[in-house]
């Protein structure tokens, strides 16, 4: 096989941190190429040295045999590298077309923009992967998932020789994905060699020819989908066998008393009639396409974009609508969905960042850093956050551990009502199991759990019950034994219901 | 326009123009202007740019062009900067008249006021004879202002006439009197020894506090303006001499200036010096007795 | 295309009618006569000291849509008024050739801030700040705090084809405005300036030369107030240091009123030049108001402070 | 706990440490004698007229913090000069009663940033410049321009409990300073401040009142700014509406010298005094070097700059 893109003994750390340690490995001229790990794993690290934005202490890259040397991300893009970044990157002052050419702009003669061009190229770019959004929508209008799909669209619309894709489908459904993977393997077939990383095992083993596992930094193995099992990929990763999944509970808490009520929620324009009841003990999903109003309902329920109508009760009390700070009081915690925009502080330090909401929730006056340190020690150990201090920011952190940390802010401040977003974005196998470990024993413990994911086995897996929405409606309720793959997606996709 | 219409008996409308609104003095011109104005029956409108900024001076005083008032009387930041504004005013047919700080070249009609660079010769000579001729000497300025600097060249010039005196520093205020305050502290830690301050503007006498460092057995102290505290300086013998303007004239005459000229009535001379009150503690409670007649409209 | 009530400038010029049909109904003379507000001489009048505040606030805008701040263009200003008098009338040059030495203080000027915040990362702020003293310090050095007066080496009542240099202000300024509105909007380059204000890191990622944008904006900016100082030196005759002493946050002010935000990424260049002439018309109409004296300062903060507000229930209003 | 040195202000110590050492060493008296920089009476000298800027930077630090920004700490220190000396010179008021008074006027222009800033939504950089203009105006609009005179209704060479009152200022400065210090690090509050500066969106979904913790701020820095004219009427004796006319950008200057980032969420209450305290000994040095009257302007925006390359070394260094 032809080594297009080659590794060479590639290492680079960060403070006493090895982030890299010798990587080797090669990715053929035209392969679709995963690249899997925990969380730190060091990913993001190889791919951002690919991209020219991390420069390796030891090593080189080759391309077609010829050292490559990318010294800033301008570089890797002229020598035909584009790359999607596990963090946002964008531009929320430019419309979705300004975004998608934001320095590679079409123009007419001297530099003028040619806009025409551009809209007509989004357009079709957006359809083909089914985005339903206008060229000429503000990007700071965008919800996450939407954003994030515009982004890998910004890649697509170029053509390069190498397509990097890190984690690209964190927050969206199969549905999005595959049409996402029908384009990837387009440009596969017109020769573009790609690389691609994601914590969905079943995604990876979808769409890709190889896979390359990655452990604490080192290379640990590169195998061929054919020959493989997703349980073989799992254990190089994690280097020993995971833990069993859990099986939800059930529907055995229909005697339990209502913790979260929420009746005929209605936003003009985004979702209407939304009516809800999550018992105590129960964890409802509620589980839609891309854009269908989740998002909205969940920060309309904790009131940080407010509704028009409806009403919330936690325990049989009315929650005011329209603060964040009166639902944190009736014990409302929301994990939001974009760690970097809602979830974390740069400027703070992890442990401060966990910190916070429970010092707020109970009112503490004064900082008790030695109660502190051990709540804080105690969830770095519940959720194996890989860091080398809680007192460093978490700018240092790689992206699933910082959703870590966002999932820990909120799960110390132990809610009556937890809200979750997107809780397990980014995080590793291993991890996400902890994560649902640990939101099934605070809801066993009387917690009532309400919960967004477009990661369908999750939901399948934690959910007591499922309530499908579809463009700002909810279309029905799954639980128990009807609660299966297609009965979900053809709810939140199916045309006959309407 | 209307603004000629000569048939019906309309009210004169004159304006005062200070450098700044923000430097104290100026307001008894305005006192003096308003009172004079109403003596006269003439309207007395009292303008000017926030800060001493040439710009805005210029600015107001083309607006008081477009709005045809019937007479200017301007206390000029800069006379080069407005000379031909004021020209263009004269040509118009709206007479211009200086007060406090003159525009020589400019065709204004006259000036009142007195001369910066005499008056800044008369703090060189007081320093002069409170030293016995020699000594040093330290110089509280704001750099930028021209009247400021006409006094200090003024002093310059005339210390010149006592060779055993010499000028250690010329102090920048930037217009701020907290500042003088510790520049005068600064520089009494700097030359403990020093014989004589003379500060050209009146920043000094605003409190009492300022002087706090200065030792009056070892240095002399010379400033402009007698406002405020300047008396109680005088006395306690922090201060040792001070100049004042004729501060309610500046208003008082310039405005009856423009109403003769209006009425057809050429002033005497080009300039018509004020005169500046050389202020002791000899001779104070004379001039606080005057000063107070001034103030309640005598 | 959209419509024009949706473009941003909108509700600029919407606030700048209101307040001119506000002074020209406060300051209607009462027996009939001539408006001392509502006409041609005191428009011009307007336009002519705006220009100093709009020029310089063209560069502005676009310091703070690429996300900067400049505290120079007052000292720039100051500086190059002086430059350009010394190289008139003490070195004798010509005229023209002066004029380009002081256009040649603002390129250096904004050269030195780009050096500070690109090459050696000082925040911008404080960058400027120190670069505002510098500038100034220099003009005062090489005056030593007299000044040059060129008015007495230039023609009285000059008119330059036909036309009273009084105009060059203006005229120039709305040149620069129209020239730099169709540069931002219509180029690339524009678009890397909002890019870059929009997400530094972002538009690095891109391969947008942040770095050399940044640049480019504080020379233009350092250019444009050095243009607005020549107009000065040579319009009012003077090369002075400590002119334009404090306008920095005045032309700041009149780019934030105009539209630019401080967070970066947004703004207008023709929205700066109409926040520039909202408060030239405050500068104008204001002691046009009989007593109001000492009423100036706190008018202007209320204006101020409406006029955001206003403005920002227009473009709410505009967006729903 | 960390090690002293790897404190954040540690490296504004260092400087100016260095700075004091440079000025000793530069102003050595050549025949013996006086140290004429080096002597208690002047470092008393420096605390005095330090704590002016050094007390209203206390709360610039923590609107900065809080990822706000106040331009109008200058006019408030000189209305609260004014309200002060209205209040015990024409009103007859005692001296704690004006005092109090002119604290009260901190508090209402704060409220009132606070208000358009949380309330209305006005971006903090026009809604304070706006503020500035109204309460210089106010000021103005008291006094019409003069002054009041506190100092000839005040004893001479005034001692408090044996202190001097020239000591008031420098210890309310230290005193502030750890009291804020304290406050920002060990209260929830504290942390609830830079939360909302580093993150606003992030601190809303943490439960934490974002409005009411800006609206505090804004109050504290307005309540500092009026010690700090509390401590000039009485100290300098005068209340005058144009005292600290500019201040506004040195506070802001020693806030960020002393490591607070306009982009908020970092920032040290400590460090905005130590700022202070630099700007403080150059303003005292600078004028004992002979001839240095025309290159201070300049003098003083190099050093800003060498000091925050300095600082910003220094702070690369420990970090790493
Ligand atoms: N800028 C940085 N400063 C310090 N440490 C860093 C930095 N960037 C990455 N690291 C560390 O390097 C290691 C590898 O991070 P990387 O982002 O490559 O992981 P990853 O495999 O992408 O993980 P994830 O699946 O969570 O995204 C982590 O331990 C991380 O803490
Ligand atoms: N196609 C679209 N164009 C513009 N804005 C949209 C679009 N879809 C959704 N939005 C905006 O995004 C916000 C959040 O959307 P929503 O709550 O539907 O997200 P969601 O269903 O959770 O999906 P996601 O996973 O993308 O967050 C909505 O308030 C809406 O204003
Ligand atoms: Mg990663
Ligand atoms: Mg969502």
């Amino acid at each position: 096989m032809a080594s297009e893109l080659a590794f060479r003994d590639v290492s680079r750390s960060f403070g006493a941190v090895k982030a890299l340690d010798g990587v080797t490995f090669s990715v053929a001229e035209g392969e679709i190429h995963a690249l899997i790990g925990e969380n730190g794993a060091g990913k993001s690290t190889l791919l951002k040295i690919l991209a020219g934005i991390v420069q390796p202490e030891r090593g080189q890259l080759f391309w077609r045999g010829e050292p490559l040397v990318c010294s800033s991300p301008r570089q890797a893009l002229e020598r035909g590298i584009g790359m999607v970044y596990q963090e946002m990157l964008a531009f929320p002052n430019l419309t979705v077309a300004g975004n998608i050419f934001a320095g590679r702009e079409i123009t007419k003669t001297g530099g003028r923009l040619d806009e025409r061009a551009m809209h007509a190229r989004t357009k079709a770019l957006l359809d083909e992967l089914h985005i339903p959004v206008s060229p000429d929508t503000p990007m700071e209008q965008l919800p996450a998932a939407l954003s994030q799909l515009v982004q890998v669209a910004r890649a697509l619309a170029f053509d390069c020789k190498v397509l990097v894709l890190d984690e690209p489908t964190t927050s969206l459904t199969d549905v999005e994905v595959d049409h996402l993977f029908r384009e990837v393997r387009a440009l596969k077939a017109r020769g573009m060699t790609v690389l691609f990383v994601s914590h969905r095992i079943p995604e990876v083993f979808r769409l890709c020819d190889r896979i390359t596992v990655m452990r604490d930094g080192k290379y640990a193995g590169t195998f061929d989908r054919e020959t493989t099992t997703p349980d073989t990929v799992v254990r190089a990763m994690v280097g020993r066998t995971p833990p069993p999944r859990l099986t939800p509970a059930g529907s055995a808490h229909v005697q339990a008393p209502v913790r979260l009520e929420v009746r005929g929620l209605g936003k003009r324009g985004r979702f209407s009639d939304v009516s809800l009841a999550v018992r105590k003990g129960e964890v409802v999903a509620l589980f839609g396409l891309v854009g269908s109003g989740r998002s909205d309902v969940l920060e309309a329920i904790f009131g940080t974009r407010p509704a028009d109508t409806g009403t919330v009760e936690v325990d049989g009390a009315a929650v005011r609508l329209n603060s964040a700070r009166a639902a944190a009081q009736a014990g409302l915690s929301l994990v939001p969905e974009d760690r970097q925009r809602q979830g974390l502080c740069f400027a703070l330090s992890q442990r401060d960042n966990i910190a916070i909401p429970r010092a707020e929730k109970i009112g503490a006056a004064r900082v008790n850093r030695l109660e502190e340190t051990s709540v804080c020690d105690a969830q770095r150990q519940g959720l194996n956050i890989k860091t080398p201090s809680l007192d460093s920011t978490p700018d240092t952190l790689s992206g699933g551990n910082q959703q870590k940390v966002v999932a820990a802010k909120w799960l110390a401040t132990s809610p009556k009502v937890l809200l979750l977003d997107e809780p397990t974005k980014g995080v590793d196998v291993g991890a996400k199991f902890e994560i649902h470990g640990i939101i099934r024993r605070e809801v066993d413990a009387g917690m009532a759990c309400l919960m967004v994911s477009s990661d369908l086995p999750e939901v399948l897996a934690l959910a007591d019950r499922i309530l499908v929405m579809r463009e700002g409606r909810l279309q029905g309720e799954l639980a128990g034994a009807t609660a299966t793959d297609d009965a979900v997606m053809r709810l939140a996709t199916h045309e006959a219901t309407a | 326009g209307g603004g000629t219409d000569t048939a019906a008996p309309k009210k004169l409308r004159f304006a005062l123009i200070p450098k700044s609104l923000d430097i104290p003095v100026f307001n008894y011109a305005n006192a003096g202007a308003q009172r004079t104005g109403k003596e006269l029956g003439v309207e007395v409108v009292y303008r000017g740019p926030d800060t001493a900024d040439p710009l805005k001076q210029k600015e107001v005083l083309e607006s008081f062009i477009t709005q045809k008032v019937d007479g200017i009387a301007i206390s000029v930041t800069n006379a080069e900067f407005l000379k031909s504004t004021i020209d263009r005013a004269v040509d118009a047919g709206i007479p211009v008249v200086t007060w406090d700080s003159d525009a020589p070249t400019s065709k204004r009609i006259a000036f009142y006021g007195v001369d910066d660079f005499r008056a800044g010769q008369i703090m060189g000579d007081e320093a002069g004879k409170l030293l016995n001729g020699k000594g040093t000497v330290a110089f509280i300025t704001s750099l930028g202002a021209n009247n400021l600097q006409n006094r200090l060249d003024g002093a310059k010039d005339s210390l010149k006439k006592f060779p055993g005196i010499s000028v250690v520093e010329t102090y920048d205020i930037k217009e701020d009197s907290v500042r003088c305050a510790e520049l005068i502290a600064t520089g009494t830690q700097r030359y403990p020894n020093l014989g004589a301050w003379i500060s050209v503007g009146g920043w000094p006498v605003f409190t009492q506090r300022a002087l706090d460092p200065v030792k009056p057995e070892k240095t002399k102290f010379i400033s402009f303006d007698t406002v405020e505290a300047g008396p109680a300086l005088l006395r306690s013998g922090k201060v040792q001499v001070l100049l004042g303007q004729k501060y309610f004239g500046w208003g008082s005459e310039s405005i009856k200036l423009l109403n003769d000229i209006v009425h057809g009535k050429m002033p005497s001379a080009k300039i018509i010096d004020s005169g500046v009150d050389i202020v002791t503690p000899a001779n104070l409670d004379e001039y606080l007795a005057l000063f107070k007649k001034m103030e309640s409209g005598g | 295309m959209k419509p024009i009530w949706r473009a941003r400038e909108f509700s600029t010029i919407l606030i700048l009618a209101l307040e001119v049909l506000f002074f020209t109904w406060y300051l209607w003379p009462a027996g009939g006569g001539a408006h001392p507000f509502l006409n041609l001489d005191n428009f011009l009048l307007v336009l002519k000291y705006s220009s100093i505040y709009g020029i310089a606030a063209v560069g502005a805008a676009i310091v703070i849509i690429a996300g900067l701040i400049d505290l120079a263009p007052g000292a720039i200003i100051g500086l190059t008024s002086v430059v350009t008098g010394y190289f008139f009338v003490e070195a004798g040059w010509s005229l023209p050739a002066a004029m380009i030495a002081g256009l040649l203080v603002g390129v250096l000027a904004g050269g030195v801030s780009a050096f500070l915040v690109v090459k050696i990362g000082l925040p911008p702020f404080i960058a400027t700040l120190g670069v505002m003293g510098i500038w100034r310090g220099v003009g005062f050095i090489v005056t030593e705090a007299r000044f040059y007066d060129l008015s007495s080496k230039l023609p009285q009542d000059w008119h330059v084809a036909g036309v009273s240099v009084d105009w060059a202000g203006p005229i120039i300024m709305v040149a620069l405005a129209l020239g730099f509105h169709w540069l931002m909007r219509t180029f690339q380059w524009g678009r890397a300036v909002f890019a870059v204000g929009g997400n530094e890191t972002a538009a690095l990622f891109s391969g947008i030369r942040v770095g050399r944008v940044k640049t480019l904006v504080y020379i233009i900016a350092g250019l444009l107030a050095s243009v607005s100082g020549v107009v000065l030196a040579v319009v009012q005759g003077q090369g002075k240091a400590d002119l334009a002493t404090g306008y920095e946050l005045d032309i700041i002010a009149s780019a934030v009123v105009g539209g630019a935000s401080l967070t970066g990424g947004r703004g207008s260049v023709l929205g700066a030049v109409l926040g520039a002439l909202i408060f030239g018309v405050l500068r104008n109409a204001l002691p046009q108001i009989p007593g109001a004296t000492f009423y100036d300062r706190m008018i202007v903060g209320v204006v101020v402070i409406v006029i955001v507000v206003m403005d920002q229930m227009l473009v709410k209003r505009s967006r729903a």
